[in-house]
This record gives C-alpha cells, structure tokens and sequence, in this order.
C-alpha cells in the first residue's frame, strides 16, 4: 500500500498544482467562453486531486501531516495545505505562472496528451478506486486534451502575432515535457504491482499523437534542451522550480493560519 | 420601411396590451424605443455586475482553505461568468453586441452593481456575499423572471435557480465557520460587520429619490420598489442572522409588531453616491483589471477571428 | 507612548510595504541603473521601517504579537512578521503590485513627496529617537523624491509611448494620493502632543510641488475620483486593498513556518 | 592606418614585455586579436554570471525571514547589479557595448557561470550561496585582480573585496541558523548536500580536459589552473563545514597527510556537461526571466534616450 499511495500521490499532486494554476485564469481569460472552459478544466482536475489524494491517504496513514489533536482537518486537506514543499511529488511542468494563454495552451496540450495515455492504461489498476478515478479520468482528459489541441491549432494558424507566441510558449514549456515520462522509481515500483502505469510506456504513443498536433498546425518541434534534475532528483522526488514555494505560500496560506479551523 | 403615427400608435396600443396581459415581449416584436433602450441598460448592467463580480470572489480561489472550498467558490465564479453570457446574449436580442458593452463597462459609461466597488479581506467574504450580497441579489431578481421581456425574463429564471445555490452555499461556509474557532467566528463577525450596509444599498435609492422605478414598473421591467424589496430582505436577514449568531451591525433594527415587518436604519446614502460615481474603495482596480484582461486576450480573440476566417473560405464557395 | 508608538507604526508600515514592493523590482528593471536605484530606494525605506518599528514596539510593548516563550524573535520581526493584516497600518498607496515602471515612478513620486514633507517637519518631534529618524529620513527621501520626479518628466517627454504609460500610471495611482493627507485620529494625537505630523498640514504645500512637476512635464491632473473607505476604515484603521492579504503572504510564510527560528 | 608585418612583430614583442613584466595592458595599448576575443569573452561571461546570479538569491528577497536578513540580502543582489556593471563597462574599454553582450547573452550565444541555473529552494541556499558559490568564485576571482588586462583587473578588486563580504555574511547566516531549531539545521545541511558538488563545479572541468587553459595563463589574463584552484577551495572549505556542523556529501573527502591536501571524489562531470550545454534546471527560467525583464524595459530605455536626446538638441547648436 506504501507504493500504491505514493504512486496515486505523485498523480494527485499533478493534478492540484495545475488545477491551482489554471484556476488563476478567472476573471483574466481572453473571452468569457474561455474562462468558463479553462474553469471546467480546473474543476475537472481539483476533482480527480482529492479523489487520488484520498486515496493515498486512505493507502497509507503516515503519508498525512499531523494536525493539533482534534483538528477537524480532512486527509485530502492536510495532504494539500499542511505538506511542505518537499513533499509534493508532482512533476515540474505544472508548477511555473501560467505565462499568456498560449503558454498555458501548450502546457496543457502536453499534460493532458500524457496523463490521458496514462489514464487509459490505469483504468486496469488492480486497485479498484484508482480504476475508477481513471475511467471517469479518461473523460476528462480526453475534453482538456482536445481543447489544447484546437486552441494549438488556432494560435498557430491564427496571426502572425498568435503564431510567434505560441512558438515562444512551445518553447518555453518544452524543456519540461520529458519528465513527464521519466519512470519514478514508486513508478516502476506500482506499475510492477500493477496498480499503476508505468509512464514510459506512454511516450511513443504520445509522441505520435503530439507529432500530428505539431504538423497539422504546421509548427516545428523546439530545438531546446530538456530540464535536467537538481542533485539528482525531480518533481516526483520533491525537488521543485523556483515557482513551487510561492504558489505554496499562496495555496496555504488561510489554511495554515487556522490549524483547527472548520471550513 | 417607416411607421406612419397611426401604425404607431397601433403598435404602442398592441404593445401595451401585451404588457397588460403580463405576456412576454419578444425579440422579433415591436417595442418602443424608449423601453428598448431602458432594458439595454439595466440587461447590461445586470451583465457586468456577473463579470465584475467574479473580481472580489476570485480573489480568494488560490487561498481557499480547503479542497472542497476551493471547487465550490471556482465553480461559482464559473457560474458567475455563465451568467455574464446568458445576460449579454439577452442584450444581443436587441441589436447590441457584447463587444460593444464591454468598451462602455471599461470606459465608464456602463455601471454595474455598486456592490462589488468593496474589497474581499477574508475568507469569511466568500461566505458573506454568498448569503447577502446574492441574497440581496435574489430579491432583487426573483420578480425578474416575470419581467415582460422575454429573453432577459428566461436568462433570469435560470440565473435565479443558481444564485439561490450559491447563497445556500454561502451561507452554509458561513455557518461551519461559526462551530469553527474563536479566530473564525470573529472573522465571520467581522465580515458582516463590512458587507451588511452596502448589500442594503443594492435594492437602490429610497422610493423618493428613484426616479426611474415608476416608468420601469409600468413596463413591467420592474415589480416591486427598492424600498419593498429592502425591507424584505431584512425580514429575511434578520432570522438567518440570528441562527448563525452574528450580530447585524444596526442599533436601530428592531421588529415592529404593528407593521409585521423589522424596522431599521438607513444605509449612509452619501457613501453610496460616492461608489456610484466612482469613489468607492475598488472602482478604479476593477475596471483596471477588467480593462487588462480585455486587452491582453485581445490577440487570442483576434488569432480566433482570422483562424475561423481562414476556415470558412475554401467551403464557402 | 500608546500614540507615538501607533504613529511609528503607522509610517514604519508604509516604508515596510513600499519597500517590500520596490525590492520586487530586483533583477527586472528596465536597466541596471534603475535595479540599483530602486534596491537603494527600497534599502533605504527598509531601514527607515526597522527604526520606525523598533521605536514603535520600545513605546508600546503591547503592539508586539505574542510568540513562543523563549523565541529569539526581535521587535521588529515580530511586528513585521507575525502580525495579521487588519493590525497593519500602512496607506494603501502603498499595497498593489508595482505594475510597469511607470506605474512604479508615479507611486514613489506621490509618496517620496508627500513623506518628506512630513519627516521635515517629524525633524522637531519632542520625541528624540522619532527626530533623529526623520533627520536620516529626509536626506533619504529627497533622493527618491528627485529620482522620482527626474524620471516622471522623462517619462512624460520621452516617447509617445513612455507618455501613454505615464498618463496610465497617473491615472491607476492617483485615487489612493488623498488619503496620504487624510489625518488619522492617531496622527492627530500624535500632532497635538508634539511627536508626529499632522499629515493635513503638508497637503497644500506637497501639492504645490506636485504641481510643478506635472506642469514642467506638461501632464494633466488626473480627473478621477478617490478611493472611498471600507466600512468607514482605510489603510490606518487596518482595513486594507485585495493586495495586501497576498504581499503578507508572500513576506511572512519562511518567518511563521518557523516561529522559534533564529535568522 | 595599417600596421606592417615589422610593426606588428615589434607590437607583439612590445605586447609580451608587459605580460612578461606583469604588467598591466591597457585599453589604447595594442594587443592581439586572439588576447583582445578572449579576454572579451571572459569578461562578458563574468558580467553576464553577475546579472543572472541576482535571480536566484532574488528569488528570496521578498521571503526574507528577518528584515535584518531582508536588507542583507537586497544590499548583496544589489552589489550583483554594480558588479555586472563594473565589468560591462571592463568590456566596453575592449570596443563592445553592453547591449551587443545583452543580446548575445539572451540568444544563448555567450555563457554565465553554470552554478546559476541550480534553483534556490529554501532560505538556506542564500547562505549557501554565500559560503559555497561566492567562496568559489572569490578562489575563482582572486587572482584575477592581478590579471594583465588593466580595466578587468581593477574591477575584480573592487569586486572581490565585496565578495569576501557576501561569503562571510552567507557564511554568518549559516551558523546563526544552525544555532536554531532542529528543522533549520536540517534545512541548511540540505541545502549544503545540493550545492556541494555544483560548487565543485564551478572551477571548471579538469586541467586535462581544459584546452583554453594554458593560452589563457600565458597571456596572464588567468593565473592558476582548474584542478589547483579546486583543491584550494576544498581545502578551505572542509574546517568551515566542521565549525558550521555541515556534512559534505562527499564519502571519498579525507585529509591527505602526505599530499598536505584534501583528497576528494570527482563532481558528475556529465552533468556539468548538460548543464552547460543548456541542460540543467533553470537554464531556459535564467534567460527567460531576462529576456522579459530586458524587452519590458525596452520602452524606458528608448524613453530615455528620446528625451536625452531632445535635451541635447536645444543646447548643442
């Protein structure tokens, strides 16, 4: 269960640093239809977040910070606003500001291809609540997916200014895509048990799927450099961007304040 | 095509009927210019106030404390911009268009509910506007849905239905807050201590100093007067007040037996001028962000624009 | 004591948070020159707060939040870090995000204008320490004051451009300028027993500099309204603008993560 | 006016007296093409290692635990700045501009010190920095104030003097944080575990695997090789880590009696590799962050130099 809970961690993790971030849309998005849409996407996301967060905590006790004795305080919260830092096992790719909408397109675009293949297969998970987080998962994910693709095409096919940004978005965000198929050693470890995927596996067919958005919109794959790892370690080992203390220092801020709080 | 004074008058005399019957006035009827106009101005009004409103609520997305907050209040500025849509697309059945509207908002010459020229300084907020400033919203609304414009009557039902959700919603964060701890039973305190004036003041001016309710009820875009709706609203605060066990920060509310009805003071109506003309404490910040997010997705809106173009020529012929 | 030390209070904060802001500017100013100017600008209103803050908490033990018994907290810390937004007492000129440099100069320019006329008169305080401040103070502040004023008529003769930014920035700042001269019943106090300023008394003759300023930059006197108070309240009484709750954020979370750390 | 092959071998002759004599060359002095290019590239390198620095302890200004450590820390990303501008202004006695070095800076074609693009993720990494980086750059440094080329030798005296005080500030942050609560000390010997072998790092690759190295000393714009300055610094640095209570994460570090050296494991010389090469953590954060700071700036710039130049215009005829 250590490896089943670490695993449905790193994947609930994902999904609230990015939910966070594209939540920081509201009221700042182009047109109100993409306001309500990336919302939709955010909700989509927190959702499956606390359902894989529940589920790690469910798998394994010890994963959750302690509280004052009698805090109120659910596991999914104390799992999101009382874990420090270094103990978020989510991928780099989800922490940086959203930058303009074609960086927050692209973004999404790679997320959304990625965790979409890796749905697909948990939704085998030997662990039933993690194949059920899956099915309805794939669901989603499928809408996000498409919705970066069609948003990809657009900017790209758009105006010579949409065009240029999402070029500088492609690259901005690109040295952070491999990451998302590095296998994580809890990775293996649940895919082994067959609870969970292992994300290599993903990657060629994500490639192909991320090839055809690239040539349909006419739009060259960018000549950088992936991110490489900070004393060896990544995301899914704690080691986070710059970005990630602040957007915690945000995220937690009320919740901490009021340890016992009810809300 | 002109009108000829008798078609006129024919068409005011068909129009009037309509109204009489509390039938719906449609897009494709005939309408007089006047009453056109009036519901382009409050349909807009109406549609801002849902866009400037997601403002002082959103400000608390990213420190919501817990999960299950978090999803409530996103879905709810969701919501929010929801109804921005159906308002404006109202607006459109009378030959406006919604980019039109948002240069008046961000230039100054369209107002929204002078209700969300006020800060959001704590989570409690959430839960205040939740209960009333949407409670207030909700009575101001609830007679809408039988206004005599058919669009804007139908865009209201549905708004209706959520805005009651939503005050539910708040209400209820208000009320855990209340079994919280002490900190957060002064925070709840607190917050109505700040909001409970200024929702008074979105029911409008008194009666006296209202002068555009007469001609607005004849049409039948209005129901009741500001100062009917205020004092139900209090009647329905005051009880609600009273199970979450905050205190209504007016020593002259008091139940007067004889009228069935609260008795209470009067909101400060020169602050109130102040807001509207733009001296409240967020004015400048909301129409400045606004105005930022329009012009920075200018170019997204643009690239969509000349991508649908693009598309469309090689079918379209 | 109980008013000097509210006083101290009240212009320590504004230096506080205007330097918290202005150090932002760090490695994204426009050229090195400004990252140097504005840290030294910043540099200066930080040590201005740690005085003003220090004398504040010597007069009035009682302003200082309670910590954990034996923390190595100081005074200054503590009132910096541990106090909750509502016992802050800065202006709200001071709070929102320091947008483009523009909007960066117009603030100083209204601040830097407006304090030092202040701290020249705060010179003759019957309290020592509050007239040696005020005597650092106003060398200080007339660097920035001219800094300010130097870049506002470049700005403002520079290019279309600089021009259009300016006249925004003017427009974006000015609804906060009033209540820098609005006497708070703490100022009266303070004024009355001879240790602070009455901040309406410099009114006439910072708007007559201001004046100049905008007339040898040929820039129109906003028509906008003030800012209105929250509740009766504003920035003085506690009651502060949406930025603020997240500057404090930011600022406080490695201080309250550890209550008892020494730094 | 064109110099002769006579000439030029007289020059060279005179050119390498002055090294000989270690002397200082100076901007009107001839010099050769291959020492004037390396020499520009070094210093542009150490500017650009300057400005890119500030963004890691900048990250942490607005953090600051302590307005103590708050104004330190401002005071020091401060100095950064004047450092980058010092030897900007080195580079430009050399006939290139700092806007030339910008823009090659910000397309990648010209390096900073690959130390800064490793993130800075607690409040111990700016002490850290202080200790580990500045120490290293100060061993890095410190011979260069007596490197042949005048202007670059003079602003590395000045620099180094400001170094010496960051490191022992970095240095007193450190120890007063292992002097407080046990999840400080875990803090700073975490950020010691992370920085240690980047640090290693920055000296360079190994002699043997450093061609530039031995044209660089004969011309004296360098004075110690790659492996002699590392050694040097491990050597200081292993009391310091005792007096601090820090391990260095290095099992193979043990005194050599025989050497009168530390012994020491090699640094992950592939991953240096990466990192140069635009690999490592915050490589496409470091240049992004300055391009935007640099384009945003653009129209104060240009602001600047319009009005400068309209000034100039009145006066000048």
């Amino acid at each position: 269960p250590q490896v089943l809970a670490a695993y449905a961690l790193g994947l609930g993790d994902d999904a609230l640093v990015l939910s966070h971030r594209l939540s920081q849309w509201a009221s700042n998005a182009p047109d109100l239809e993409e306001d309500i849409a990336l919302a939709n996407v955010a909700l989509d996301l927190l959702g499956q977040a606390r359902l894989l967060l529940a589920r790690a905590a469910a798998a394994d006790a010890s994963l959750v910070p302690a509280l004052p004795a009698g805090s109120p305080v659910p596991a999914e919260d104390a799992l999101a606003f009382f874990r420090d830092e270094a103990d978020f096992r989510n991928v780099r790719l989800v922490e940086a500001d959203n930058g303009d909408f074609a960086v927050t397109v692209v973004r999404l675009l790679l997320f959304a291809t990625a965790r979409l293949a890796v749905l697909q297969r948990l939704v085998a998970s030997r662990d039933a609540v993690l194949g059920a987080i899956a099915v309805k998962g794939v669901k989603e994910l499928t809408y996000h997916r498409d919705y970066a693709a069609r948003w990809f095409l657009t900017l790209a096919q758009g105006t010579a200014e949409s065009r240029r940004r999402l070029e500088a978005g492609l690259a901005l965000v690109w040295p952070l895509h491999d990451e998302l198929f590095r296998t994580h050693a809890v990775e293996r470890a649940a895919a082994e048990q067959g609870v969970g995927v292992d994300p290599a596996d993903v990657a060629a067919e994500v490639d192909v799927l991320l090839e055809q958005v690239l040539s349909v919109s006419g739009v060259a794959r960018p000549a950088v450099a992936q991110t490489g790892p900070v004393a060896g370690g990544t995301g899914r080992d704690g080691r986070h961007t710059e970005a990630m203390g602040r957007l915690l220092a945000e995220l937690q801020v009320v919740a901490r304040a009021h340890p016992e709080g009810r809300w | 095509m002109s009108v000829t004074a008798t078609d006129e008058d024919r068409l005011v005399a068909q129009f009037e009927e309509v109204l009489a019957r509390h039938d719906r006035v449609e897009p494709r009827d005939w309408m007089p210019e006047a009453y056109r106009a009036t519901l382009v101005r409050q349909i807009a009004q109406h549609a801002h106030s849902e866009i400037i409103g997601m403002q002082p609520e959103g400000n608390w997305i990213t420190r919501a404390p817990s999960l299950r907050r978090k999803a409530i209040l996103l879905a709810k500025v969701q919501d929010e911009a929801g109804h921005g849509l159906y308002l404006y697309s109202a607006a459109e059945t009378l030959g406006v268009s919604r980019d039109e509207l948002t240069e008046k908002l961000i230039s100054g010459r369209q107002k929204y509910s002078s209700i969300f020229n006020y800060p959001t300084l704590s989570y409690a907020d959430v839960g205040t506007i939740g209960w009333l400033v949407d409670g207030a919203a909700i009575a101001n609304q609830v007679p809408l849905c039988r206004t005599s414009y058919g669009p804007y009557g139908r865009a209201m039902i549905r708004i209706c239905k959520e805005e009651s959700f939503h005050q539910r919603q708040g209400f209820e964060l208000l009320m855990t807050m209340m079994r919280g701890t002490e900190a957060q039973r002064a925070m709840v305190q607190e917050s109505v201590d700040r909001f409970w004036w200024p929702a008074l003041m979105m029911f409008g001016p008194p009666d006296d100093e209202s002068p555009n309710t007469a001609q607005s009820m004849a049409w039948g875009i209005k129901r009741d007067t500001n100062d009917e709706l205020r004092q139900k609203f209090v009647d329905m605060s005051v009880p609600q007040a009273e199970a979450l066990g905050v205190t209504l920060p007016d020593p002259d509310l008091v139940w007067n037996a004889e009228r069935g009805h609260h008795d209470f003071g009067q909101p400060d109506w020169d602050e109130f001028a102040t807001v509207v003309r733009g001296g409240g404490p967020c004015n400048s910040q909301r129409i400045a962000h606004r105005k930022r997010a329009h012009d920075e997705g200018a170019w997204v809106r643009e690239a969509a624009t000349a991508f649908a173009a693009r598309r469309a020529r090689p079918t379209s012929d």
